[in-house]
């Protein structure tokens, strides 16, 4: 059996009836024969009447690399939630790949079946060790028995070498992770997204709080990501987003809605974008 | 029924009240004497002397006034005792005993008195006195309530009469009185009219039935039905109003707790303890009360309220500045630590009070309650106790959510360190929080100890309930810890019939357990991101 | 050694200290009693005392450390059936002495164990009696109410039973129990209420500890008076009112071997002798302390010890046992007590008296001589012949 | 009105802060720069008293205020807006931003002011709402609202711009402006959104691994100086 | 606490090996020199380190689902309690027709005039039935309440108070006597073993060595689950579950693991304090038991394995000598341990070692 979605299976999120696996079962591989990851379609999230989001429709194809600007509360945050299964549009539909249906899949089958995702606040294991926050997202085999019994071979420990120097976190990676500072979180948490290998991958304003010169590392360290996983980047900081969205498009989202979509130069010269995100 | 031996000269006597005799010295030998039945046809003869000394006489033997040495019978009056016998005024004899009573006799003064009480000039008096005899009016009666029916202008008093002398009549040998008689109690809200009713309905083993005529059974089973439906209804009033009551007691134990527990995150183990200091101080003012102003007992509880709030408060507040300042942010540390503070303030009141229960006294007007639907009794305790618990959680309400005091409660208690940052004297709200909390817990401990023991481990009895009432509610939420006491509350009441009390509780841990798992996070839950 | 170490087993923390406390507090002044007259066979009793503290498998550890580590020749303790049953098996393993002085359930018979406290038959039996006579308002239905645990169960077991052969039917007779601690009784009076509806109607209450007053303060305010519907209670005693306001109560009774207001010279100088010594050790609320039956039976369980050991001339378990049999003691109930031969009870005068608004009790009833105990009570099918040990 | 002299700080055996010294007078704004994880949060968080020092003394208008809780500090005048925003998430915007009078005396303490709410529009039609469930940008704005409202002589901010949209930023930095002009306040500006430093700070500070290594006036934070220690 | 690798320091093996060849050797002593001699332990000594071993077990098993994964349970009372009952019904049944009523039903049952036994003790005459039962039962309890309440994300105090009506409950519903367990006597004056009389010298030790056994493995056991990878996932849990749950692991699962593996352990625990104890009734699942039980694990120092153990034996140790040392006073001390403990040993007894170690040798 695959993690695949039976028809009519549902997730209540009032008593987290996840309806299916658990965990337990691996999925195969997304299903992009057409060339799309991530299909978002009509979705309407509303809180006690306001809508974050309102009949957004957003798709992005396989190895993309998307970035989302647009005004503070528009709902970029929210939408992450709801690809990530944090939380559940009140209407439309979210699909991953052809088959999977993410609006009716808990957050730990959305994890598996490849989503990966970076918080907007650093969010990391602040008890366990930078070391152990990396062990933690390898990609592997997560059930209890296995878990149980999982012993790290040298490739794997390879692995965690190399992405701590990436995030240039070596020589910390005793430290538990909440002794870090804010940036330091947040290239942890971009690490543990690697290790992860997840294929596509959600960054919530990734270089908040990092200087200048990281932002630009940052930038090239998805620039490198480009093509081998689909990315989704939320981000305020317009040099960054200039940087890593080259010739692609990029979608400004404003009241739940898209806006405007287009290359950075068009996005930046719409006068609706200009008049409620940009400034003058 | 002894009763019905002295109606008949009670009724020649009533109108000749005044009339001064002294009591004959036999009577009085057979009323201090050891024969049970003597001393009720003694006490039966006295009454039917029908004059104000009988109703005093009486009333002092009811009450273990009268004493008794050799011959000689005294009744006390203040410092002085009377020699019934001679109507000499002396002082009581050192060695002279009291005169005893059992409820065989307690029964049969209270008949007599009641009797005699009937025409009294004072309506209220008149009024208990009807309704005392409500148990047994039977036809011997007649002629005394037909008398006293008369006489009486009283609406109300009237229509018990009139009740009264219905119930008699359902014995009448004439079936026009007693089809009368069958019609009129259509309205009676007396359940001991069941059994009576439920006779002349039974069929006997040769087919007979008790009542004969048929047409009197119809209406003897209407009114039966009128009676069974009035009783249900009763029943189901008062299952509410028990409900609303227990959920008031519950609520107001846990109110502390939830802003000990619910605002500040302090898993409060001693707050059981700071009930029982409440109720300690209520014990404590009463004794002052009585030790030094023992004319105005009954408003002991005025000193009371402030008090128990002020001496739980403080220590409450003493326990914040010395212990619990240093545990915020390690709320599991908090449990160990308020229990150890449980164990001392438990043992501390055994060693200065006793291991035993001390006694409380409702104040008499806290005393007894108001009938409704006929025999429901509202008892007035609980009544205050309600309105009580509902003043305090309005209190509580303004405090949090009217005031600068309370914002910052709020403030202090979600994020202490950036209340610090924006210039929130957190030491001191802490401080003031926490005394709150302390000081509602010794609220709710004085009306505790008008319902119940007041005793070492009183604090124990009410702990887990209330975790479980700030827990439904959901913790933090004020709103929520009031619906979740009256609802388990309520749930309880009306399980308890059904289920007996133990399966009840039971049953309603269960439904705790299953309800959490529809909510989570309690009744009252938060939603959105704000939560995490 | 010159002296004799006797082991005081009451709870003086946790739920039972209420009850226990003053039992540890009169076995003291006893074994004071007795030292001030010379101790036994010339030596002074040594009490070790320690604190179960409510707790039942640590009654079990106490009870051995007593005997094992502290070589207690006796131990003196236990309220509850359930603290008597966790130490039991430690008495006759270790072959040692229980006095246990409350009135209990029966069903039992331990040959380590002397009962001082009253079996079924000496308590509730002719309680129950009483509320049918016509004294006693000649009761035709009745209301058993208990907590819910193994004394109540079985006293009211062996009442039913004793009803049934009076002629009582089931349909007379509610049988209702509340948790331990239950203090919301307003359902339970209404029920009351409604029943007594029915007819002459007396509640028998086993409702142990805490739970009295409440109980008691809501049958004060809902009207019910003993009148109407009589409570006799047997777990509620001079000690237990001390917490209530008996106004409302008055006319209620309660069923015992001994009550403080017994008059006689025994009786008095008892109640002399603890209020003296409440106030010479500094008891709290030592102005105000009463006696009651279970210290009446400590205080007649430890004297009787005592004038065993005496005629055993040793202290040794067995040749004590041996010579309690048919001990007598001039007991502050005003009768002299004899221990059974056979059946390690005390024979006992059962009394009943009425609550009165000073938390006292007026005797209204009392057998003309000491009962003998029937442990086994006859009134359960298949005890008979179960008299011996 | 702010002298920082020789501040140490330690959390427990980590030498965090090493011998830092700054001075910032009224009306003025000082950046204060560096790489992640070289302690700037740290230090302001030492200016607000919410991390103990372990030498060195800070003086605030003359007073020395080492010894001063934050609260203190606060009702002294320093007015904080911490990195990660730190508001009430349970509480509604509106209280909120009355929790951000709480350093002054309730008579003045009633009403908030519009100009808080014409900077900040989003806050208005948001003031029922619960704090926390604010998009993180609005959390931010909140914040700095929060701290405006103080009516402070020394504002501290941490990051103010971190995750705010362009127009606003352009905003926040008009605001700064306008306090910085009043004259009657210091800024203090933990940044490090470069260009909108350079373009508010009259001076700046560079931190690196707990010590100052650059500093100056506004004219010299182009130099290279500062870009190397500022490069990764 | 957050470094799992070196779980136990040398020092700290040193002293499990120092305190478990004691522990072998006290029955030993008991056993082999008589009372009087300067060698003998007495009897009770060994039936008070007995059954603090049990307390132990207990506490370590609440370490692991408190500890480790932040979830605190006041209810473990209950999984300790129905062990023991599990392990009770064989002893009862093993008295055999030796009972006051000489029947082959228990006693309360002949009481309650019970002619057969119900459903729910068949089988319960198999010793080898029981100890599956003292697994089982609590096991699957577990399992079941921690699904329902994993599953819909109870957490933090709300979980923790509904364990505490869940042993709330089952003790009215043991003390009920037609519950079929001996209502609030419980069961009680056990005389045989597998044949051995329980009272007997041999019998005990026996008894004492098994429980020392089998702590000494639940220690191991639960040493090598913290410091596998599934002890980090746990901790995990206790520290960001919905962060967990984004990288991929399903917290139900890992919670209902080490939930129902320390309710087994509980269990087990429970079985080995009856036959020592001589005692089980509903008191055992009281919510204050339970609560003490989170004591022991907190005053040793909870997140340890170790500090649990030492809890349970020093606060159990003081419990037993303060209320016989001072009768009246003792509970002034035991309230001001605790206090003490929360103010100046922020990670218990255990905490305070290791501190004064780090004091003399700073790093
Ligand atoms: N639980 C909630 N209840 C009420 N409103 C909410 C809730 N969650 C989000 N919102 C509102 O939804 C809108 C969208 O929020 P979201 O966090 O998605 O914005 P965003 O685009 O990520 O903004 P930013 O750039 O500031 O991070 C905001 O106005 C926010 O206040
Ligand atoms: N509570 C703590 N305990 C120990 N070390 C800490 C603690 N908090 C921060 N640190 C360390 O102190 C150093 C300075 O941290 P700080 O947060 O002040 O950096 P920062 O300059 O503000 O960085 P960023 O730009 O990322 O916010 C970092 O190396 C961090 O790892
Ligand atoms: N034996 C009793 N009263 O429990
Ligand atoms: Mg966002
Ligand atoms: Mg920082």
């Amino acid at each position: 059996m695959s993690g695949v979605l039976r028809p009519g299976q549902q997730y209540d999120s009032a008593t987290g009836d996840q309806g299916v696996s658990y965990g337990r079962i691996k999925p195969e591989g997304v299903d992009t024969t057409h060339g799309a990851i991530l299909y978002l379609e009509d979705i309407v999230v509303s809180f006690d009447g306001f809508k974050a989001i309102n009949n957004l429709n957003l798709d992005i194809s396989v190895g993309e690399l998307r970035c989302i600007i647009g005004p503070n509360g528009a709902g970029k945050t929210t939408m992450m939630d709801v690809i990530t299964g944090k939380t559940r549009p009140t209407s439309g539909t979210a699909f991953f790949g052809q088959t999977m249906d993410l609006t009716r899949m808990s957050e730990v089958d959305i994890a598996h079946a490849g989503i990966g995702r970076k918080f907007q606040r650093p969010t990391v294991f602040e008890q366990h060790s930078v070391f152990e926050n990396l062990e933690l997202a390898m990609k592997m085999d997560k059930r209890v028995k296995t878990t149980l019994f999982a012993r790290l071979n040298s490739e794997q420990k390879d692995k965690i070498a190399a992405i701590l120097q990436l995030i240039r976190l070596n020589g910390q990676e005793n430290r538990p992770a909440g002794l870090l500072s804010h940036g330091q979180k947040q290239w942890l948490e971009i690490g543990m997204l690697l290790m992860q290998e997840p294929q596509l991958i959600l960054l919530d304003e990734p270089v908040a709080g990092m200087s200048d010169a990281e932002t630009a590392r940052t930038a090239e360290l998805l620039n490198e990501l480009r093509g081998k996983h689909s990315i989704m980047v939320v981000e305020h900081d317009m040099g960054f987003v200039t940087e890593i969205a080259q010739q692609g498009k990029v979608t400004v989202l404003h009241e739940g809605s898209v806006l405007a979509e287009g290359t950075m130069a068009q996005v930046q010269a719409d006068e609706r974008v200009i008049e409620v995100y940009l400034g003058r | 029924m002894t009763f019905r031996k002295i109606c008949a000269s009670i009724v020649l006597l009533v109108f000749s009240l005044g009339a001064h005799a002294a009591i004959d010295g036999k009577l009085l030998q057979a009323l201090s004497g050891d024969d049970p039945d003597a001393r009720i046809v003694a006490v039966n003869s006295i009454a039917a002397m029908g004059n104000e000394e009988a109703v005093e006489v009486l009333t002092a033997l009811k009450n273990e006034q009268l004493f008794v040495k050799d011959v000689a019978v005294y009744m006390v009056e203040g410092e002085q005792a009377k020699d019934l016998a001679s109507g000499k005024v002396q002082k009581l004899p050192d060695d002279a005993e009291a005169i005893t009573i059992n409820n065989r006799l307690r029964a049969a003064l209270d008949s007599a008195l009641s009797g005699l009480k009937l025409f009294s000039p004072d309506k209220n008096t008149r009024l208990v006195a009807a309704t005392a005899l409500e148990k047994e009016a039977t036809p011997e009666q007649l002629p005394l309530l037909n008398k006293a029916y008369l006489k009486e202008n009283d609406s109300e008093i009237k229509s018990r009469l009139q009740m009264l002398i219905a119930t008699a009549n359902l014995q009448a040998s004439d079936p026009i009185v007693r089809k009368a008689a069958v019609k009129a109690l259509l309205d009676s809200p007396n359940p001991n009219l069941k059994p009576v009713l439920q006779k002349m309905l039974t069929q006997n083993p040769d087919g007979s039935y008790n009542e004969t005529d048929a047409s009197i059974r119809v209406e003897a089973a209407n009114t039966l039905n009128a009676i069974d439906g009035r009783l249900a209804r009763m029943e189901f009033v008062g299952n509410l109003f028990y409900g609303v009551s227990l959920g008031s007691v519950l609520l107001l134990a846990a109110l502390g707790l939830a802003i000990t527990f619910g605002l500040m995150g302090i898993i409060n183990m001693a707050h059981g303890e700071l009930l029982m200091i409440g109720a300690y101080t209520t014990y404590a003012c009463q004794m002052l009360f009585r030790k030094f102003m023992p004319g105005a007992l009954d408003a002991y509880l005025l000193l009371a309220l402030p008090a128990a709030f002020l001496v739980s408060a403080a220590v409450g507040i003493l326990l914040e500045r010395t212990v619990i300042r240093w545990l915020y942010g390690r709320p599991l540390e908090t449990l160990l630590c308020t229990w150890g503070i449980s164990l001392i303030l438990m043992q501390a009141v055994r060693s200065i009070f006793g291991a035993q229960n001390v006694e409380v006294a409702n104040p008499a007007w806290m005393s007894g309650g108001i009938t409704v639907l006929g025999s429901l009794v509202l008892s007035y305790n609980r009544i205050i106790i309600i309105f009580f618990a509902l003043f305090v959680v309005f209190a509580v309400w303004l405090l949090l959510n009217k005031t600068r005091l309370g914002l910052f409660v709020r403030a202090v208690t979600q994020n202490r360190r950036m209340a610090d940052c924006v210039g929130v004297a957190t030491g001191k709200i802490d401080m003031l929080t926490f005394g709150l909390g302390s000081g509602i817990a010794g609220l709710g401990g004085v009306a505790l100890s008008q319902l119940g023991n007041v005793g070492p481990d009183l604090g124990q009895n009410y702990i887990v309930d209330s975790f479980m009432v700030v827990v439904l509610g959901g913790v933090g939420q004020l709103a929520g810890t009031v619906i979740a006491a009256f609802g388990l509350g309520e749930v309880n009441k009306f399980l308890e019939p059904v289920a007996g009390a133990v399966m009840a509780k039971i049953v309603i841990l269960v439904f705790i357990i299953v309800f959490i798992q529809r909510r989570p996070q309690g009744l009252f839950a938060l939603k959105g991101r704000s939560v995490e | 050694a010159d002296t004799i170490k006797v082991g005081i087993l009451h709870s003086l923390s946790g739920t039972m200290a209420i009850s226990e406390t003053s039992l540890k507090d009169v076995a003291l002044m006893t074994i004071d009693e007795i030292n001030a007259k010379g101790g036994v066979m010339g030596k002074k009793l040594e009490a070790v005392i320690v604190d179960p503290a409510s707790n039942w498998p640590l009654f079990a550890e106490k009870a051995r450390q007593l005997v094992s580590q502290d070589k207690v020749s006796v131990v003196f303790g236990c309220w509850t059936s359930v603290s008597r049953k966790s130490v039991l098996p430690v008495f006759k393993e270790l072959n040692s002495l229980l006095f246990y002085p409350v009135q209990y359930e029966g069903e039992e018979l331990e040959k380590n164990v002397f009962y001082t406290g009253a079996a079924p038959n000496q308590q509730a039996i002719p309680a129950t009696e009483y509320l049918m006579s016509k004294e006693g308002g000649g009761a035709k239905r009745f209301v058993l109410l208990g907590t819910d645990y193994v004394y109540p169960r079985t006293t009211n077991k062996i009442l039913r039973a004793f009803l049934h052969s009076k002629g009582v039917k089931d349909t007379d007779i509610d049988e209702v129990y509340t948790p331990f601690g239950h203090s919301d009784y307003q359902t339970i009076v209404a029920n009351i209420k409604k029943f007594a509806a029915g007819g002459k109607t007396a509640v028998i209450s086993t409702i142990n500890g805490d739970s009295n007053v409440p109980f008691y303060k809501e049958l004060g305010n809902a009207g019910l008076k003993a009148t109407d519907v009589p409570v006799v209670a047997f777990s509620v005693g001079e000690e237990e009112l001390r917490g209530v306001d008996a106004k409302p109560l008055v006319g209620h009774l309660a069923a015992w071997n001994y009550f403080q207001s017994v008059k006689n010279p025994v009786n008095t100088e008892f109640i002399k002798k603890w209020k003296d010594y409440a106030v010479a050790k500094k008891l709290p609320n030592a102005a105000t302390v009463v006696t009651n039956d279970p210290m009446e039976a400590t205080y007649v369980g430890i004297y009787m010890w005592k004038q065993a050991v005496e005629k055993a001339k040793s202290t040794d378990t067995d040749k004590v046992i041996a010579a309690m049999g048919g001990q007598t003691f001039k007991a502050p109930s005003g009768f002299e007590l004899t221990m059974d031969k056979t059946n390690h009870h005390l024979h006992k005068p059962v009394m009943i008296g009425e609550i009165k608004a000073d938390g006292q009790f007026s005797v209204v009833y009392k057998t003309k001589a000491p009962i003998r105990a029937q442990p086994w009570s006859p009134y359960i099918p298949g005890n008979e012949g179960k008299q011996k040990l | 009105m702010l002298e920082v002299k020789q501040l140490h700080q330690h959390y427990g055996s980590s030498h965090t802060l090493r011998g830092i010294s700054l001075s910032l007078k009224k009306g003025e704004c000082m950046a204060l720069l560096g790489r992640n994880g070289v302690g700037k949060t740290s230090l302001l968080k030492c200016l607000m008293g919410v991390l103990p020092v372990t030498e060195g003394t800070v003086t605030f208008e003359g007073h020395e205020i080492n010894k001063l809780s934050p609260h203190d500090r606060a009702r002294a005048g320093i007015a904080y807006v911490p990195q990660g925003r730190e508001i009430f998430a349970r509480l509604t915007v509106e209280e909120n931003l009355l929790m951000g009078m709480a350093n002054l005396p309730a008579r003045k303490a009633g009403k908030i002011k519009d100009e808080v709410y014409q900077l900040f529009p989003v806050l208005k039609e948001m003031l029922h709402r619960r704090g926390g469930d604010l998009s993180g940008g609005q959390q931010q704005q909140l914040a700095i609202a929060r701290a405006l409202l103080a009516e402070p002589k020394l504002i501290i901010l941490d990051e103010p711009t971190e995750g705010i949209q362009p127009s606003i930023i352009k905003d926040i930095g008009r605001v700064i402006r306008l306090l910085r002009e009043r004259g009657d306040i210091g800024i203090l500006l933990c940044e490090q959104y470069f260009d909108f430093a350079r373009e508010l700070a009259d001076h700046f500070v560079v931190l690196s691994r707990g010590e100052v290594v650059a500093s100056g006036g506004q004219e010299l934070m182009d130099g290279d100086d500062v870009k190397r220690h500022l490069a990764v | 606490m957050t470094t799992m690798k070196g779980l136990f320091s040398r020092p700290a093996w040193t002293g499990i090996v120092i305190c478990a060849v004691i522990a072998v050797l006290l029955p030993i002593l008991n056993l082999s020199f008589p009372a009087g001699h300067a060698l003998h332990i007495s009897s009770y000594t060994i039936a008070l380190v007995g059954k603090f071993m049990c307390y132990a077990l207990a506490a370590l098993a609440l370490d692991l689902v408190w500890g480790y994964t932040g979830i605190l349970s006041l209810g473990h009372g209950v999984f300790f309690a129905l062990g023991a009952y599990a392990h009770g019904m064989y002893l009862m049944r093993a008295i055999g027709r030796e009972g006051v009523y000489q029947s082959n039903l228990p006693d309360f049952m002949v009481f309650l005039d019970w002619k057969t036994y119900p459903w729910y003790w068949s089988m319960t005459d198999s010793f080898w039935y029981c100890m599956a039962l003292v697994v089982l039962v609590p096991g699957v309890l577990a399992f079941i309440f921690g699904f329902f309440a994993f599953r819909s994300r109870i957490k933090g105090v709300y979980f923790s108070i509904i364990t505490q009506a869940m042993t709330f409950a089952f003790m009215l519903l043991f003390f009920r006597n037609n519950t079929g367990f001996g209502g609030n006597n419980g069961f009680t004056d056990f005389k045989r073993i597998l044949g051995f009389t329980i009272t007997a010298p041999g019998t005990k030790a026996a008894l004492y060595l098994i429980t020392l056994l089998i702590l000494l493995s639940a220690l191991f056991l639960c040493r090598w689950i913290v410091t596998s990878k599934l002890g980090r996932v746990l901790q995990a849990v206790r520290d960001s579950e919905s962060r967990l749950m984004f990288i991929g692991y399903n917290p139900l699962w890992f919670k209902l693991f080490v939930w129902t593996l320390s309710a087994i352990l509980c269990g087990i625990a429970g079985a080995l304090y009856v036959p020592q104890v001589g005692i089980i009734n509903p008191s055992e699942m009281s919510p204050a038991n339970s609560i003490e039980m989170v004591i022991w694990a907190a005053v040793g120092g909870r997140g340890t394995l170790l500090g649990p153990i030492i809890g349970a034996f020093t606060v159990n140790g003081l419990k037993s000598w303060f209320t016989a040392a001072f009768p009246d006073l003792w509970l002034y001390a035991l309230g001001l341990l605790f206090i003490l403990v929360t103010l100046f040993m922020q990670q218990g007894v255990l905490g305070l070692v290791s501190k004064l170690k780090k004091q003399r040798e700073p790093v």
